[in-house]
């Protein structure tokens, strides 16, 4: 009774701590002269400091705002994002999905964890949770109602499973009583979970 | 199912830990993020290989590992199997010398320009699209790769089979279960699909309530 | 999938282990069998009731546990769910009292006689058979309670929607769907149904091997 | 982000190791006057020693040796097995399954571990695992190798998964060269795994 059927995996190789499983793929890849660990102090500066969801509200504000900026977002956002530098990747092929009285959206990954990095970062770890994943697409509205998001019944959940290299970003419903306010003002309201759709945008800052 | 990671829909998971907001909730996930990343950029492998890596995982340590516990399961699969790195110095964590491939590691300086890039999935396609939006289409009844037996497929199991309507043509893109195994890009056209609540659930929250997946060509046919 | 549980014709689990021939490899794992039987005699719940609590473990814990280890977890839900056992006396581990049900404890002499007098599943019904041998049927499409969210149910994943032939008429049986959850017995006709392996798998080894699953008559329709 | 989908599970208060969850489940039981220790004896006494494979070894070897007797097993097995007090828990509605020339059965239980009891007793460890319950219905070929059975590519292999409370029994072939065999030498070369479908019935005792 030998015969392994799917052969056994490289990882049972290194040590039983993640911690330490990463320290040691990394020294041997650094050993190796296959990484750069400046590179990966980049990359980890990136997405902790530079790439978040402010990247996202900026251009949500914008949108709320600039009904030409808008259409363009909704029809062909790819080259005004190139423009605003907000394209790379998980990122390539961006799609704005528009909240309205009637119709609400949510963005989930239930095979992995696809995300928009360049405009939202790297996702929270409940985002790649199983619990999210295996209920978001069969009960939103559970879901929704444990991030303290009630819907009204008529109003159609709409949940977009990014199962290919599409990237789906929620446009949350601008806040009333923010005619005046600026764009950056704008994007103040704009949270992460908003363009998610686990959320609103803040009717308060 | 073809695998553990396909498990939208799946019932008994319990609550969504709302305490866990973090992007790097420990400084080794960053690590094993930027890791993955840095050895991707040595070239040999596409994301739809680097998936169905993690995705290959047993079922025990698919479901007992962390996120970037998979992340890292799944790197030390791929350095092994592209020949990257030899088993036995993933065993004794000691290199036999400076790999040929050292050349085109991922320099600091060009990090950014890097992430930049991106890596778009269109690709020019001879397959012109057979439906249009507004079309009613047929999900293919298994979850499987056709291809590859066990092989990677983005047709998540709990809409195998359903019906739903054509709403976004995405252009053609490259199709994961060819990429995933080195038999090319094999690109072809990309819809978002519409499907009813009440035609993915036995007890929808909503009948009227909607999912959208992403789905290729070959995935469809006409309802 | 409605849940782990139902694993027939996943991916990614490897060899089958030989070495593991034992009826019972660990002393505990036979008190855990005999344990589950004695607490089965109290009456309080029915073997569909008592696998939904297996299958009720949430999917990390019946991935990781061994087999009797999930026993104890659906016998300890169980005892809780019917009030045998308070929360507090299983943390506790201090009884409040004896119990009421005390008087129906099993006992040594009286094991023989419980174990042969087994518990038939079979029951009249006013449900007459739609089918008989070698009608063509085709399965439910999905694997899903359709009376309870996320209920018990015996149709496993991989054959939902597959295509198959009567082979065996069972005459009429408990429906677990229904048992599972107090809504009775709800006894209907219950058939082997032969599927080839063309139709269950994209890869069969060989497309006339076939798998036969007992199914009752609301999983079925005519094909 | 209160608000549990499913209730925590009462298990969870249990101790970590198996042996002191058992016993701590046990000794609550028997203080609330619900379990009779004795009877734990009594019923791991049963499946320890005295119902097991011979059982569904005698019933074969009889089929072998007996026209009339195959006949029933194979309709109406159910009266005979009463008289043969092989009726019991776990074996209410039995079915015989005959391997031929063309057609090799082997039995599974993929959603949990449903086996005859009273003919084979308590079933080992790889029949209740992952890897069985997940392949053997998708790849029965394959598993059969990897118990060292291999079969012609035109005998057709029946996978029977047991849903429901109908429990199957395989009838291996009888091997060569047994003719003079009594019904008790005949029982001697009907194996465990041979009545699973993971075997044959042995050439040689």
């Amino acid at each position: 009774m030998a015969m392994p059927h799917d052969h056994s995996h490289p990882q049972t190789e290194l040590p039983a701590d993640p911690v330490l499983r990463v320290k040691a793929l990394e020294t041997l890849l650094v050993n190796k002269g296959l990484v750069d660990p400046a590179a990966l102090d980049e990359i980890i500066e990136t997405y902790a400091h530079k790439v978040g969801p402010q990247n996202g509200a900026k251009v949500v504000a914008k949108m709320w705002s600039d009904p030409g900026f808008r259409d363009a977002m909704l029809t062909d956002p790819m080259p005004v994002l190139r423009d605003m530098d907000l394209y790379g990747r998980q990122g390539e092929h961006m799609v704005f999905v528009e909240n309205t009285d009637t119709v609400h959206n949510i963005v989930v990954c239930t095979l992995c964890s696809c995300y928009p990095w360049p405009l939202l970062g790297i996702p929270p770890g409940w985002y790649k949770s199983d619990a999210y994943r295996a209920r978001v697409v069969r009960e939103p509205r559970a879901v929704l109602q444990e991030f303290g998001v009630s819907l009204p019944e008529d109003t159609v959940v709409r949940v977009w499973d990014s199962t290919a290299e599409t990237r789906y970003l929620v446009v949350p419903q601008r806040p009333a009583h923010t005619e005046g306010l600026s764009e950056e003002d704008l994007a103040a309201r704009v949270t992460r979970d908003s363009m998610i759709g686990t959320g609103f945008a803040a009717e308060t800052v | 199912m073809s695998r553990v990671h396909d498990m939208g829909g799946r019932f008994g998971d319990g609550a969504i830990k709302g305490e866990d907001d973090a992007v790097f909730a420990e400084d080794w996930h960053a690590r094993a993020l930027a890791l993955t990343l840095a050895a991707g950029a040595l070239g040999q492998w596409n994301i739809d290989t680097s998936r169905h890596a993690r995705e290959r995982l047993s079922p025990k340590d698919y479901t007992r590992f962390s996120y970037y516990e998979k992340w890292m399961g799944g790197l030390a699969e791929l350095l092994v199997e592209t020949g990257v790195v030899t088993r036995n110095e993933l065993a004794t964590l000691t290199p036999e010398g400076v790999s040929d491939l050292a050349e085109r590691k991922l320099l600091a300086e060009n990090v950014a320009a890097a992430l930049a890039a991106g890596g778009p999935a269109d690709r020019p396609s001879d397959k012109t699209p057979d439906f249009q939006r507004g079309d009613r289409v047929k999900l293919r009844a298994r979850a499987g790769n056709v291809l590859v037996r066990g092989g990677h497929t983005r047709l998540p199991s709990y809409a195998a089979g359903a019906v739903g309507e054509i709403v976004i043509y995405h252009g053609t893109h490259v199709l994961p279960d060819s990429s995933a195994h080195g038999l090319g890009d094999a690109a072809e056209p990309l819809y978002a699909v519409a499907i009813k609540a009440a035609d993915l659930w036995d007890h929808p929250e909503n009948p009227n309530d909607e999912v959208i997946l992403d789905l290729w060509q070959s995935y469809l046919e006409r309802a």
